[in-house]
């Protein structure tokens, strides 16, 4: 048996596909937040899995899973203050309760 | 120019109304009357001076070397240019007929000016309410017909022609404050302004081929005028045709139904009864003497160009001779003394229209010189005795109405012995329009009499007959006022003869209606100019005088003394009695088309149509905007996981397709 | 700077001098205001004649060249866009006719509240656009000044309207702007053929001269530009504005707008439509032609039956402004002059007729001629002044209307064609149809018993109200007396015209 | 052919990386949602590590497990009160939900597998990253080097610093 691209592929798809359902599904921002991190996560493997296998040599998809990160790390902690900052005012974290700002 | 002072018998009535109108609100009533009355004496002793002047002088350029009166031009300014040829000049031109008319309107006109100083007051003699407006209109009215009769010009007759229909508009509606007289008032405007839109059309047609207006054409602009050379005129109009007539034809129809319109032809004649309803005055002055024969002037003044369109001529007549009848046939049973005199009018006006396509008859007599220019003649005389005999009546009606506040027959009887003044002018002027001698009516009546016999013996013994119930219409009239039973005195003061101001043009009108007969008409007032030598049918004369001998009598026999014969008659054809009465339900028929089709099947579709179809629509258009607006906001849900889902949806969807065609 | 030597560019400065005099008056007290806007309209009033003058000396000593008191200054250079100037004997009486009616306007307006000063503001920099709009022969300048003319219309009617006058404002905003899109199309179509030669102009005279728009293309850019003056001229079927739109307006602003703004829609058809696109005129004259001969009939029947005396008055210059149009498209001299003629009659009249109703409407409050009449007896002055004005709508000889009419009915007669022969004499029946409820509405405003006996308390005119109207009906009057001198002065600015409509068949 | 302990290694991956990822969508507690999303981390930091990218997996570890995660649980713990539980999911959003995800997962498994192929490609042989030429990487301005990127993710980092800071300052 051999570890084949596809192997690695797969967990990575039904971890998407997750983080897809929970972005739609959730009504709290940071659950929803948390799906996005499944998807960021699925993506990162894939460009790792992608770069081992076919291009073992070089190193870009390593690296735009290294700058992913950071970017991802970024950007959640920004996420998250805001969300924390509306939890304030709102006193609530339900996106579907938070649309002051819609009309 | 010696006619140069003409210029002021048009412009002292116009300079009037502007004074009376615009200061004399703030002066004293009777002061602005007497102002009115002193500016129109001044215009009459000058429309006189000019008349005489133009019939018997021998100034330069008047009569031509042969005898012939020439049109004399005093002045001709452009008013409006329309085109290098087609100019409308307000000017003023004098012929015989324009210089007969200058008197008949200067008389009529001063007589109702002074009349009025009496009749329009009180039996206190308090003025009514707005008597300086009733001179303004008086003057304002004066100067449109004056205008009318000496215009230059085609057009210049329809601007006058709409003047004098506002002038009318504004006397009938005097007493504004009653709806009967809006209702006429509007009525009259409406039916006349009909006409002129005729009228305009025909100005159209014939301008359009003979690209003037002018009836003579002039040293200024080299341009031949409509009259100078009538063949040519027609000539230039004649070959175009248009269902089968030639657009002279046309021309000359629409221009005649125009002059209908004023001289309430059948049938545009539903105004004039109704018009009665202004002041008596304004009656005798407007719709029995000037205004209501300003048609048959027009036709008159066109009348070298109708001779020679033969179908046009022949329209005039049927339309004449009809309306004489039908009108005289109303007459017969009408019960308001008002009404039935402006049937009266209607008939006697046919009469000159009657009289003036009778003129045509025989084609052979144009070749004659002067051979068919005994009915113009005898028409243009007509309308002369018959301003002057009518507007008797009229202010005999008016004198009578003011002493019984009424216009109603059956209110009046008997008055001979308490008005004899007016009972004697009244006597004079049924004489004079039944047609018995030495009265003026006699001898134009007589002359149109023998003009359609010269057409036709059928024509002739209808005019007879029409003339025959002129008389017997007439002394029904007066012998119902004047005799018929013992006055019952219904105000609490016995009617007695007016005042001075309203007997003394009582007087002379009755004078003029003795003595008008023996003016030279035949001399003075033919269409070419040239003296016309007629003499004294015995024949016509003779039966046309025993006809109206038997229609006055067999009046004496039913309407002298108080009897129930005519009651009788009346039951014996109720059918026809009452048919009659409502004069053959014309004004139904109009209430019915402007009523019923114009204004409900008409305007008011036009009208819901424009709100709910056209304006519907552009509403719709916003509607469907605005819907769609809506409809587009609630994709702007705000909501991030819709968009994701839509986005994710067709991120997919173009995954799948593109794998496919990748694949595949 | 050279421009400043024109005169015609004080006819922009004024208004807008104007407007910065009352933008430096104080919120509260009127007095201020009115002073300074009668002061801006006496002086318009004043250059109107100065120009009427310097045009005629022009004139007289044999200038026979097309636009009179031409300057050019370039406003933009990469498209060509320069503030050019120039007039015509059309622009001429067009500019006399809107000085007279700001000045009437003014009066009229004079107890305007609330804010007497923001309406002033917005009045002058409708002005303004007009006037712009007449004296420039510019495409871009003049539909700049269009659209200045008619932006203040919304606020105008908005904030300053009776009845439904949110809806009226939106709905005339919109149908006008709708037009104006049309018209820029067809300006920037007409601006991209203007010239063959790479020289791209606005230039209304350098266009008609280098006359290089391509036949299809014509038949494209005509429509456009037709309709789009043609909404603002009334023409049936883009009328519907006018009724809601009339009906809301304050007095004054309904005053210029059917007596000023409505005729923007006539004088762009002939000097832009027509004159640009002659080839195009002459091929799609008779669809217009038509439209315009059903606007004339349809808005003189549509008037019989209404009850609103503003909704009278808007139809009837639905069918005025149509008889206007109907003119403009018989391409001949006589008919153009008296299309001009009818605009200034239509003009002043209709501007009096609103001056008048806006004066009764502000003592009985109501317009519906059902609950009126007699007022002749109440306000005897503004009753005369009423049948003056509907006297001249009739087209009574020696007031203003029947003169236009005259000339338009004779001039289209004297086209050769059967069809427009035709359709002149159907045109014609309007004025019995316009008699028939000009009648009606004065027997039932006027005449007649008091209907409502709390009329009787009411007063008559002012004597604003007497100066306002008295200006009105004196014009009304002098063109109806003297129509020579005004034809001499227009019908010379239409022979470029025709020649190139006769070129171009 | 891959040694035993790859494989049981691969497996045991794979399958905590789907039951957790599962786990993690459908939990109702917020909290635990968090939890699982950790270990998920964890297992993909084990991937990493299989691949033979220490350093990332090393990343992964410190950035996200360690950073973002407790981050998460901190604004949780933040908004959430006590035993809190997530609301009942209307089922049309969980179905539709569902739809989209299994159809993204049955559009993309298709097109995988219809590259069986290229994907059945084995696991070719590596030599050793060692750091310092991750580093020169990293900080290089040649053809493959990275500085710009690096540089930029910096400034990034900070202007998320200071936007945290003042958007999380109270008022």
């Amino acid at each position: 048996m051999n570890l084949t691209l596809l192997m690695y592929l797969i967990p990575s798809l039904i971890m998407f596909g997750c983080g897809v359902y929970g972005f739609l599904t959730r009504k709290n921002m940071i659950a929803i937040m948390i799906s996005l991190e499944l998807m960021l996560n699925s993506i990162d493997i894939n460009f790792v899995v992608f770069n081992r296998y076919l291009f073992p040599g070089q190193m870009e998809g390593m690296f735009f899973t290294l700058f992913a990160i950071a970017i991802a790390a970024a950007e959640t902690a920004l996420a998250l203050a805001i969300i924390i900052n509306v939890f304030r005012i709102a006193k609530d974290v339900d996106i579907n309760k938070i649309n002051k700002l819609k009309f | 120019m010696p006619l140069s002072y003409t210029i002021a018998v048009i412009a002292i009535p116009l300079l009037m109304f502007l004074f009376l109108g615009l200061v004399g609100v703030k002066m004293e009533k009777k002061l602005t009357g007497i102002l009115g009355c002193i500016g129109m004496l001044v215009t009459t002793v000058l429309a006189y001076g000019v008349a005489l002047t133009y019939f018997f002088g021998t100034g330069e350029g008047q009569v031509s070397a042969e005898g012939v009166r020439q049109a004399v031009t005093v002045f001709n300014p452009d008013w409006l240019s329309f085109s290098k040829t087609l100019v409308v000049r307000m000017g003023i031109m004098l012929d015989p007929i324009a210089a007969m008319m200058l008197i008949v309107i200067t008389t009529v006109s001063m007589m109702v000016h002074l009349y009025s100083l009496g009749y329009m007051c009180d039996h206190h003699g308090h003025a009514e309410k707005g008597f300086q407006r009733y001179y303004a209109f008086l003057a304002l009215f004066t100067f449109s017909m004056l205008g009318l009769v000496v215009a230059t010009n085609l057009f210049q007759i329809f601007i006058f022609f709409e003047m004098v229909g506002v002038s009318s508009y504004l006397l009938i509606g005097f007493y504004y404050e009653s709806p009967a007289a809006i209702h006429a008032s509007k009525k009259a405007f409406i039916v006349t302004r009909l006409a002129d839109l005729f009228f305009l059309v025909g100005i159209l047609i014939l301008s359009y081929y003979t690209q003037t207006f002018d009836f003579f054409g002039s040293d200024v602009n080299g341009i031949a005028g409509l009259l100078d050379n009538p063949q040519s005129s027609v000539a230039k109009a004649g070959a175009t045709t248009f269902m089968g007539c030639s657009a002279m034809a046309w021309a000359l129809t629409f221009i005649f139904i125009g002059g209908a319109g004023k001289s309430a032809m059948y049938p545009l004649h539903i105004w004039l009864p109704d018009a009665m309803e202004g002041p008596t005055p304004v009656s005798a002055l407007i719709h029995a003497a000037t205004m209501v024969v300003a048609g048959v002037y027009l036709v008159a003044r066109l009348f070298p160009l109708y001779v020679i369109v033969q179908g046009a001529m022949d329209i005039i007549c049927v339309v004449g001779a009809f309306t004489a009848f039908y009108a005289a046939a109303i007459a017969c049973v009408q019960s308001d003394i008002k009404r039935a005199l402006a049937f009266s009018t209607i008939s006697q006006i046919a009469f000159m229209m009657t009289s003036l396509a009778v003129s045509s008859a025989d084609g052979k007599l144009i070749e004659i010189h002067g051979g068919y220019g005994l009915g113009y003649m005898a028409s243009m005389f007509h309308l002369f005795t018959h301003a002057m005999f009518k507007a008797l009546l009229f202010l005999c009606a008016g004198a009578i109405i003011h002493a019984v506040h009424s216009n109603e027959n059956d209110k009046m009887h008997g008055l001979h012995k308490y008005m004899p003044i007016t009972s004697f002018a009244f006597l004079i002027g049924c004489l004079a329009i039944a047609g018995i001698p030495p009265f003026a009516g006699f001898w134009s009546k007589d002359e149109i009499l023998v003009a359609a016999y010269e057409k036709g013996l059928g024509w002739g013994i209808w005019m007879s007959m029409v003339a025959g119930m002129t008389a017997f219409y007439m002394f029904r009239i007066y012998f119902l006022i004047f005799h018929w039973k013992k006055h019952e005195v219904h105000t609490e003061h016995e009617p007695s003869d007016q005042p001075w101001t309203m007997t003394l043009p009582l007087i002379i009108l009755a004078t003029i209606s003795i003595v008008a007969g023996f003016v030279p008409a035949a001399n003075l007032v033919t269409w070419d100019g040239a003296p016309l030598h007629t003499q004294l049918n015995w024949t016509v004369a003779g039966s046309s005088v025993l006809i109206a001998c038997v229609g006055i009598g067999l009046a004496y026999k039913m309407y002298y003394k108080e009897n129930t014969l005519p009651q009788r008659m009346a039951d014996s054809c109720r059918g026809l009695w009452t048919a009659a009465y409502r004069r053959f339900y014309m004004d139904e028929l109009y209430q019915f088309i402007t009523h019923k089709v114009i204004f409900q099947g008409i305007c008011k579709p036009i009208a819901k149509f424009d709100r709910a179809v056209i304006d519907g629509f552009f509403n719709m258009l916003a509607e469907v905007t605005n819907t769609v607006s809506f409809g587009i906001r609630k994709l702007q849900s705000g909501s991030i996981q819709g968009y994701v889902y839509v986005y994710f949806i067709g991120a997919l969807l173009l995954a799948a397709v593109t794998a496919m065609f990748v694949i595949f | 700077m050279e421009i400043f030597n024109n005169p015609l560019i004080y006819f922009v400065i004024v208004p807008l001098l104007t407007l910065l005099g009352l933008a430096l008056c104080s919120n509260k007290g009127i007095g201020a205001v009115r002073a300074v806007a009668v002061a801006g309209a006496t002086v318009l009033v004043g250059l109107a004649g100065w120009l009427v003058y310097l045009f005629l000396q022009a004139r007289g000593a044999g200038d026979t060249s097309e636009m009179l008191l031409r300057s050019d200054v370039v406003w933009y250079a990469p498209l060509n866009i320069k503030l050019a100037l120039g007039v015509d004997g059309v622009s001429v009486v067009m500019i006399v006719l809107s000085a007279f009616i700001v000045f009437a306007g003014v009066f009229a307006s004079w107890k305007m509240n609330p804010l007497p000063k923001q309406f002033f503001l917005w009045f002058y920099l409708l002005s303004t656009g007009v006037f712009g709009f007449f004296i420039s022969i510019d495409l871009f300048t003049m539909f700049m000044f269009y659209e200045v003319a008619l932006i203040p219309m919304y606020l105008l009617i908005g904030v300053w309207g009776s009845g439904n006058k949110n809806y009226s404002a939106m709905k005339l905003t919109l149908m006008l702007m709708g037009g104006s899109a049309f018209l820029m199309l067809g300006i920037i179509g007409i601006y991209f053929h203007s010239s063959t030669d790479g020289q791209l102009t606005m230039n209304i005279l350098e266009i008609a001269h280098n006359d290089a728009i391509p036949h299809d293309w014509q038949l494209w850019l005509f429509p456009l530009t037709f309709i789009g003056f043609g909404v603002l001229g009334a023409m049936f079927p883009f009328h519907t504005w006018s009724p809601d739109g009339h009906a809301s307006a304050p007095t004054a602003v309904s005053m210029l707008h059917a007596g000023v703004l409505m005729k923007l829609g006539g004088y762009g058809c002939f000097r832009i439509a027509i004159y640009l696109m002659p080839f195009a005129a002459n091929e799609l004259g008779w669809i217009f032609l038509t439209l315009t001969g059903i606007s004339i009939v349809y808005g003189a029947f549509s008037a019989c039956v209404q009850t609103d005396l503003k909704y009278i008055n808007a139809y009837s210059s639905v069918s005025h402004c149509g008889m206007v149009l109907f003119a403009i498209l018989m391409f001949n001299t006589t008919a153009m002059t008296g299309a001009v003629l009818q605009m200034l009659s239509h003009g002043l009249m209709t501007a009096l007729f609103f001056a008048l109703i806006g004066m009764i409407y502000g003592r009985t409050h109501t317009r519906d001629i059902r609950d009126m009449g007699g007022m002749m007896q109440i306000m005897p002055y503004l009753g005369v002044g009423y049948v003056i004005a509907g006297l001249a709508s009739l087209g009574l000889p020696g007031l203003s209307g029947f003169v236009a009419e005259m000339t338009i009915f004779v001039g289209s007669y004297e086209h050769a064609d059967v069809f427009h022969r035709v359709l002149t004499i159907a045109a014609t029946c309007s004025i019995v149809i316009t008699a028939v409820y000009i009648l009606r509405v004065v027997g039932k405003l006027l005449f007649g018993a008091v209907q409502n006996e709390h009329h009787r308390e009411l007063t008559d005119a002012t004597w604003e109200e007497r100066l306002s109207t008295a200006t009105l009906i004196v014009c009304v009057a002098i063109i109806g007396c003297f129509p020579n001198f005004f034809v001499n002065i227009i019908s010379d600015s239409f022979l470029p015209i025709v020649k190139a409509l006769g070129a171009a068949i | 052919m891959e040694s035993v302990g790859n494989i049981i290694m691969y497996f045991v991956i794979a399958l905590s990386i789907i039951v957790f990822s599962v786990l993690t969508v459908t939990t109702r507690k917020i909290l635990r949602s968090a939890t699982y999303l950790l270990f998920v981390l964890f297992a993909t930091a084990a991937l990493y590590f299989q691949m033979d990218y220490p350093f990332l997996g090393a990343v992964q570890i410190a950035v996200y497990a360690g950073g973002i995660v407790v981050l998460f649980v901190f604004s949780i713990l933040l908004t959430q009160r006590p035993g809190d539980d997530a609301a009942q999911l209307i089922s049309t959003r969980r179905w539709l939900g569902a739809v989209a995800a299994i159809a993204g997962v049955g559009v993309t498994g298709y097109a995988l597998f219809s590259y069986a192929k290229f994907c059945g490609k084995q696991l070719p042989a590596m030599g050793d990253i060692d750091m310092a030429t991750l580093g020169h990487f990293l900080l290089s301005t040649d053809k493959w080097g990275y500085l710009l990127p690096f540089e930029a993710v910096s400034v990034l980092l900070l202007a998320c610093i200071i936007g945290g800071v003042v958007i999380a300052r109270r008022r």
